[in-house]
């Protein structure tokens, strides 16, 4: 069984249908990746999963248990974190608050612990614990973003677009980050654009066109598949 | 320079309540972006409930402080269940709604509201409130200048209230949650927050510290009247938009700028345009000025305009 | 709720039409009964025969009919009917009883159709009240016949709106001939009630007809029908407005309510241009109405002005529209740039500065101009030439009271204000308000002048209400500041909202509903504004788009996700909120 | 089967009903002794702040209507009452006196509350020549008494509108004297609440105690439905006044005395027949104690008819009390009625010519009513210029003087 399956998902905005049946698995301790162009349905595969959205039809299992009816955020209690498109931190919260509301679901006193492995892991953000969140540069907010969701403990970190508007150096950082992640053994969701990273770092790795899976399979496969080159590594 | 230090403090205790009132204003439209009318209606009925309490529920001759805290009390039970009967049953169901059809709403509740009060409690003309607090008991502040006991009771309730309650926001878990849901409601449910009960909280607070609003002035004046929250529902919104709607701090600075400048206009203004009868257009005034050179008011955070 | 509905359903099962078919039958016998045992009620209900408020259940049960042949949407709309028609009857039969002083008074026709009405809500509550599938709205078959009769259709519709109007408020005169305690219990409430419970009865079936066709889709039909020929529509609708004194039969009361309800409708167009197309929340609308009329007011020749002066009507209305208009500038210039709810408390703010300022300038507390709370009063009877507006007349046979002039001078103006609003709105001008409106930032990159364009938007509407201001000013005889108060305002902005923001219609019927409800709730008394809050909100928390929501903002957004446009509440948490 | 259940509940009620509707029906109740009816309108405020107060209008009314009914006063006919609410808008007043007009049966109404809904409702009224009383209007506008002040010559605007109470530029007055020379107060504050009403009273009173030799300090304001008068407080406080006199209404009255007196300003309060209500000395309490207030007529107790008015409209159990117009209304509705018990004398029994000949009676009304002589001079207004002084004592009101303006 896997940790996370979609099975036939449509979800739609008014009368436009974004994605048409779309099914998924996710197996604890993979990192699984979702490629596609803008308008693919990415995005809102995801913001399904984390409760934001309501499906038309289909169903979300998450350890076998129905995920589509659970509001958002008890979603966030039994495992699944999700960091948004656009990082979307709070930006008139310090460094510091944005983390320890990542842990919003959690009590007790291991919070500060954990708020000093995000420091540990990412020494720039301590540098700025007490500054405003909205004055950080870019990079910097992705990694108080991806900190922030690692705060609530998820068994599932879902990552939206992570590399999405920064410079090559940050990029890299951030693939590094996911790279270390996964080799501690956390289960990754990631949606990326940048599709040549993602697939070299992903265990299985489905592309999505106008709300549908037109290929999947194991990463390392779906980076020499023919088509994926054209479309999406801009490669003849 | 009596008569000046005299205006000022009578600017302040003026201030204060629109303070108290302009907080419940701001807490719901920075979670929700909605302006709430009838919230004038919540602190109107505060006071109704902390009377109602002192006249049907307490026995005769119970201490005075005693019956000061139950009739708090009594004010807060009435306005928190309407504030929350308007939440669940006016403004929830209009979520996603056209952005003014809470504005109508609003609007509705308020009429039903003050015509529920003055036709079933009855008030068709004002009701004496009971003078727990002495108006005749003054405080010297020196130099002749002075304040009553319950004039001065308004200030410091309305300073703890705000105290407590920006301090509840920027401390408590469910205070950090509000600011959390105010700048990012999508967001703040991935970190796990119920935001429907954010809204409920805020609907909550802005009523208990109405309630508290309502008791002082019901023993500042010794009346209550079904209109109340009318008049000081609209400065109190007045002065959250002065200070930066949405922003706490800023609710209370404009609600003491607005005290502060209709007093003084009503001593200072150039003649004839001063006194009580001009007063509300200075206070318009000065808001317009305020907002014209701070498009967000005094302390309105500069929000990047986002698509 | 639904869960108990469901559960009945079940319970009743197939059964439901006949059940529903018996209690129609037994109902449309009961409604040709008597029903009252004393005289005076309307439709002289104490013979045999169809007539008064027992037409209503009468037509509801006939609805039943469609329950024999499966149209789609019938379900939905025979429960509407079957609701309806009981409380219609169930109202009625109270009302009886209530003005004869009991049960007694009430005869038997009555009894048969309430047992029928209830048996047939039973029924009808047992359908199956699944929503079929939306379908395009039918069209006449393409015959030769078709043109003429869709005409016919389109002007038929406007002669049954007027109809409906005329009939609705024509509700008030019936004397109710009961003399032994007409002193005692009621001088007052006998003829009241009757009344009022003669016109909850037709508002009911109103409702309760609007709604069957509405399930039956026959009123998309009709408007998509209408929309084809909106020369015809308009040429009727004219005629209608046209007609309306002439059905009055002398009664300056009811023109004089149709003349209020002109000039409320022609504000609420006006600020439609301000709010509806150009998205700027206007709280203080009514301050730039205020000022034409107090220009109006001033040079009428009225012996309390305070400027002795005398200007012919004809040049008051550009001179009140220019002045309002001005101050539409003088305020938006500063202003506009504001965003959406700062504005809102800034016009709020100018409104209350107007009637401050109107109540101050008396020679006492400011310069001398207004006569201040007294307000400029003794305004006299227009006169456009020789013609006096003050004078009644006698025309076909008709007596035309004097409101007659003033009721028709406001549906000038009212058409007036709604062409400028339809060509406005129809423009480039109108196109680049939408998009204001819609997505600012995006009109300003695609090279619209948000500031002036706004700017424009504020001016014009103010420029209308002054003109429909000074007409106002010469209906109500004085210009008093208590008129202007922020509630107009508000009511003003409720009619747009109610109506549907955007659309004429939505104006029209949003100012004639917001007009009606108080005039109509007299008999409530005191409760009459409670009443009306409870009203405003009802609509609101059923129709949140309006009455009449404006197709144009669908057609252009129908790729919306769902209300993330500027006018809207972050829905549920939307997508940005900053 | 749960659905035959319910054809067997319906049936026996279908049955049941068809059994009755078969039962002979009673007979109709004959209508009419051959009375016509004809009906006295009232506009007044009946929803809204003002509603109590409308209310006690609207009562006074129907309480005449019911004693002319129940004593056959009318030969041959019934009165009714038609109570309309103006709201206390102008605007809605002029609609309501449409409405009254439009009903052929209406011979008389006795309203509006407020001058500046006169305003409106007169002009519809005199056209239709009905005639209406109003109980409590004291603009001068509306008989045009204005025009007294600059020496210019009255003429009448509205030729069937009447009132019963004294205007602005005789209670003013009236109590101007009796501050300045009984009381022998030298420095006068003066406030109102930019009301017509209010500032109209207190215009007439600042002109009337200059002309006494008093001093008279500028002319403060303050807003209706403000609660915080310290700022005016302070600023009065600075130019030692002795006495002060407030024109509006009791609420903020109340609250101004009690602010005043908390302040330390300790000086009586006098206002006009708006303050004069028992709420005002609820509300202000102790400090109510040495305030005054006029009022039309002689003093209610002095009269029995008074009295026996008092009595009749408690025992008619009335919702909203008879203060403060009440009385009055009673008085105007009489009017109308016994002109109306005239015309009809005269044989007018319908249409234009009742009101005509009504409005000619009232006119010449000539009787003594509650509040004291009932007659009208050639502008509508009232001849009885009696007001009396009251003044609070242990928490009553007390007649502390009785007179008319100049005499």
């Amino acid at each position: 069984m896997s940790m996370l399956e979609v099975r036939d998902l449509r979800v739609a905005y008014g009368a436009i249908e974004a994605i048409k049946g779309i099914s998924l698995d996710v197996d604890e301790g993979q990192v699984v990746t979702l490629i596609g162009t803008n308008g693919a349905g990415k995005t809102t595969t995801l913001r399904t999963v984390s409760g934001l959205l309501r499906p038309v039809s289909g169903e979300i299992l998450f350890d076998g248990q129905r995920l589509d009816t659970v509001k958002a955020h008890e979603i966030v209690k039994q495992g699944i974190a999700h960091s948004p498109e656009g990082r979307r931190i709070f930006p008139l919260m310090t460094v510091e608050e944005n983390l320890e509301l990542g842990a919003y679901t959690r009590k007790g006193d291991s919070i500060a612990k954990d708020v000093g492995a995000v420091f540990d892991r990412f020494p720039r953000l301590l540098e700025r614990r007490a500054q405003k969140a909205g004055t950080l540069s870019g990079g910097e907010q992705q990694m108080l973003a991806i900190g922030r969701a690692l705060m609530s403990s998820p068994r599932l970190l879902m990552l939206d677009e992570p590399s999405m508007g920064l410079s090559p150096i940050m990029i890299q950082l951030i693939f590094e980050t996911i790279a270390e992640l996964k080799s501690t053994g956390t289960t990754i969701l990631l949606v990326e654009q940048n599709a040549s990273a993602a697939l070299a770092l992903a265990d299985v790795g489905y592309v999505l066109e106008t709300g549908r899976v037109v290929l999947s399979g194991p990463g390392k496969e779906l980076l020499k598949d023919e088509n994926v080159r054209k479309a999406y590594l801009g490669e003849d | 320079m009596q008569t000046f230090l005299q205006q000022l403090v009578n600017g302040v205790v003026l201030g204060a309540t629109y303070g108290l009132v302009a907080l419940g204003y701001t807490m719901v439209y920075g979670i929700v972006q909605l302006i709430n009318f009838a919230h004038g209606e919540i602190y109107m009925l505060g006071g109704f409930g902390a009377l109602f309490t002192y006249t049907v529920l307490l026995p005769g001759g119970t201490p005075v402080v005693l019956a000061l805290v139950l009739m708090l009390l009594g004010g807060m039970v009435v306005s928190i269940t309407a504030a929350l009967l308007m939440e669940r049953f006016a403004y929830r169901p209009l979520r996603g709604a056209p952005r003014l059809a809470p504005l109508i709403t609003a609007l509705g509740v308020s009429i039903f509201l003050q015509e529920l009060v003055r036709n079933f409690y009855p008030a068709k003309s004002p009701r004496p409130f009971p003078q727990l607090v002495d108006p005749s008991h003054q405080f010297s502040l020196g130099a002749s200048v002075e304040i009553s006991a319950p004039r001065l009771l308004t200030v410091v309730v309305a300073v703890i209230g705000m105290v407590a309650l920006s301090t509840f926001v920027r401390r408590s878990r469910t205070g950090r949650a509000m600011q959390a849901t105010a700048q990012d409601p999508d967001t703040a449910r991935l970190m796990g927050i119920d935001t429907d009960r954010i809204i409920v909280t805020a609907f909550v607070l802005g009523a208990a510290l109405a309630a508290v609003s309502g008791l002082a002035s019901g023993l500042q004046f010794g009346t209550v009247d079904p209109r109340m929250g009318f008049l000081t529902g609209v400065k109190a919104f007045t002065a959250a938009v002065l200070g930066g709607i949405g922003n706490i701090s800023g609710a209370v600075l404009g609600g003491f700028t607005l005290g502060i400048v209709e007093v003084m206009a009503t001593q200072y203004a150039p003649d004839p345009f001063s006194g009580g009868a001009w007063k509300d257009a200075w206070a318009f005034v000065v808001l317009i000025l305020v907002l014209v050179f701070r498009p967000s008011g005094l302390l309105g955070e500069r929000v990047a305009a986002r698509a | 709720m639904t869960a108990a509905g469901s559960s009945y359903r079940r319970a009743v099962g197939s059964q439901a039409r006949v059940v529903a078919l018996a209690g129609a039958v037994l109902l449309v016998v009961g409604s040709v009964l008597p029903w009252a045992r004393f005289s005076g009620f309307p439709g002289k209900m104490t013979l045999a025969g169809p007539g008064g408020a027992r037409i209503g259940p009468l037509l509801l049960a006939l609805v039943a009919a469609l329950l024999l042949r499966q149209v789609p949407g019938s379900a939905r709309a025979v429960r509407a009917a079957s609701t309806f028609a009981f409380l219609i009857t169930g109202l009625t039969v109270f009302f009886i009883g209530y003005s004869g002083g009991g049960a007694d008074y009430v005869n038997a026709g009555a009894w048969v159709a309430l047992a029928g009405a209830l048996v047939y809500l039973l029924g009808g509550l047992g359908l199956d009240p699944s929503r079929p599938a939306s379908s395009p709205p039918r069209s006449l078959p393409d015959a030769p016949w078709a043109l003429p009769a869709e005409w016919l259709l389109t002007a038929g519709s406007t002669a049954v709106a007027l109809y409906v109007f005329v009939h609705g408020l024509g509700i008030q005169s019936a004397n109710v001939g009961r003399p032994n305690d007409v002193v005692i219990r009621g001088a007052i409430s006998i003829n009241a009630l009757t009344n009022d419970g003669e016109f909850l009865a037709f508002l009911l079936l109103l409702i309760g007809l609007a709604l069957v066709a509405t399930r039956l889709g026959l009123l998309a039909d009709l408007s998509a029908i209408t929309k084809k020929h909106p020369t015809v529509f308009l040429a009727a609708g004219m005629i209608a407005a046209t007609a309306f004194p002439f059905t009055q039969n002398g009664n300056g009361y009811a023109l004089r309510i149709a003349a209020s309800i002109g000039v409320f409708a022609a504000a609420a167009v006006g600020l439609n241009i301000v709010v509806g197309l150009a998205g700027l929340l206007d709280l203080g609308y009514i301050a730039f109405f205020g000022v034409g009329a107090y220009v109006a007011a001033l040079v009428s020749g009225s012996v309390t002005s305070t400027i002795h002066t005398h200007i012919p009507f004809v040049f008051v209305i550009f001179l009140g529209a220019a002045v309002a208009g001005l101050f539409g500038i003088l305020l938006g210039a500063p202003t506009l740039r504001l965003r959406g709810d700062y504005l809102a408390i800034v016009t709020l703010g100018f409104g209350e500065i107007f009637r401050i300022t109107a109540n101050n300038l008396d020679g006492n507390s400011g310069p001398s101009l207004t006569n201040g709370p007294n307000g400029v009063s003794n305004i006299p009877d227009l006169t456009i030439g020789s013609f006096s507006f003050g004078d009644n007349h006698h025309f076909l046979g008709v007596d035309l009271p004097f409101q007659a002039n003033y009721y028709w001078l406001e549906i000038v103006v009212l058409v007036v204000v709604m062409t400028a609003f339809l060509r406005l709105s129809e423009s480039r001008i109108g196109r680049a308000w939408v998009a204001i409106r819609e997505d600012e930032l995006a009109a300003a990159a695609t090279g619209i002048n948000t500031t002036r364009l706004k700017l424009l938007a504020f001016a014009l509407g103010a420029t209308l209400a002054g003109a429909a201001g000074t007409v106002d000013a010469h209906v109500v005889k004085v210009a008093t500041p208590d008129s202007f108060t922020f509630l107009e305002s508000a009511l003003l902005l409720a009619a747009v909202i109610l109506g549907g923001m955007g659309t004429v219609p939505g104006a029209l019927v949003g100012a004639t509903i917001l007009y009606l409800i108080p005039e109509k709730l007299r008999f409530l008394q005191d409760l009459r504004l409670l009443v009306f809050g409870v009203v405003l909100v009802l609509i609101m928390r059923f129709r949140p788009e309006g009455l009449i929501p404006s197709s144009r903002r669908k057609r252009e957004f129908h790729d919306d996700s769902g209300g993330a446009d500027a006018l809207s509440m972050p829905p549920g948490h939307g997508e940005h909120m900053a | 089967m749960q659905a035959p259940r319910l054809v067997r509940v319906a049936a026996p009620l279908i049955i049941g009903a068809l059994v009755l509707s078969a039962c002979g029906s009673k007979s109709e109740s004959g209508s009419g002794s051959g009375n016509i009816t004809l009906t006295l309108g009232v506009i007044a405020p009946l929803s809204g702040d003002l509603s109590a107060v409308g209310n006690g209008i609207k009562n006074g009314v129907e309480l005449a209507i019911k004693q002319a009914n129940e004593n056959k006063t009318i030969k041959g006919v019934t009165l009714k009452l038609d109570a309309e609410d103006d709201t206390a808008k102008a605007e809605v007043g002029a609609q309501v006196a449409a409405k009254l007009v439009a009903d052929s049966s209406v011979i008389g109404v006795v309203g509006p509350l407020n001058s500046s809904v006169a305003k409106s409702t007169a002009p519809v009224l005199s056209q239709a020549n009905i005639a209406s009383i109003s109980p409590s209007n004291s603009n001068v506008d509306l008989t045009n008494r204005g025009v007294l002040a600059t020496g210019g010559t009255q003429t009448r605007p509205y030729k069937s509108y009447f009132r019963v109470c004294a205007t602005d530029d005789i209670q003013g007055p009236f109590a101007a004297d009796y501050a300045v020379k009984d009381l022998g107060k030298k420095t006068i504050a003066i406030v109102h609440d930019k009301k017509a009403y209010g500032q109209g009273l207190a215009e007439a009173f600042a002109k009337q105690a200059k002309a006494d030799g008093a001093t008279v300090l500028p002319t403060e304001t303050i807003n209706p439905g403000d609660k915080d008068f310290s700022a005016i407080v302070t600023k009065l406080k600075a130019a030692k006044p002795d006495f002060l006199f407030y024109g509006g209404e009791y609420p903020e009255a109340s609250l101004l005395t009690k602010q005043m007196k908390a302040g330390g300003l300790n000086i009586p309060l006098m206002g006009g027949d708006g303050v004069d209500a028992a709420e005002y000395i609820k509300i202000a309490g102790a400090s109510a104690n040495g305030d005054l207030a006029t009022a039309l007529g002689a003093p209610t107790d002095s009269l029995a008819s008074a009295k026996q008015f008092l009595t009749d409209y408690k025992a008619a159990a009335y919702a909203d009390p008879a203060d403060p117009y009440g009385a009055a209304s009673y008085d105007a509705a009489n009017a109308i009625i016994k002109a109306l018990a005239k015309a009809v004398g005269d044989g007018k029994k319908s249409g234009q010519a009742v009101r005509d000949e009504v409005t000619k009676e009232v006119q010449d009304s000539d009787f003594e009513g509650v509040t004291g002589k009932i007659s009208f001079d050639q502008f509508g207004d009232t001849n009885t210029k009696i007001l009396t002084v009251y003044s609070v004592k242990d928490g009553k009101f007390v007649a502390a003087k009785s007179g008319t303006f100049g005499g």
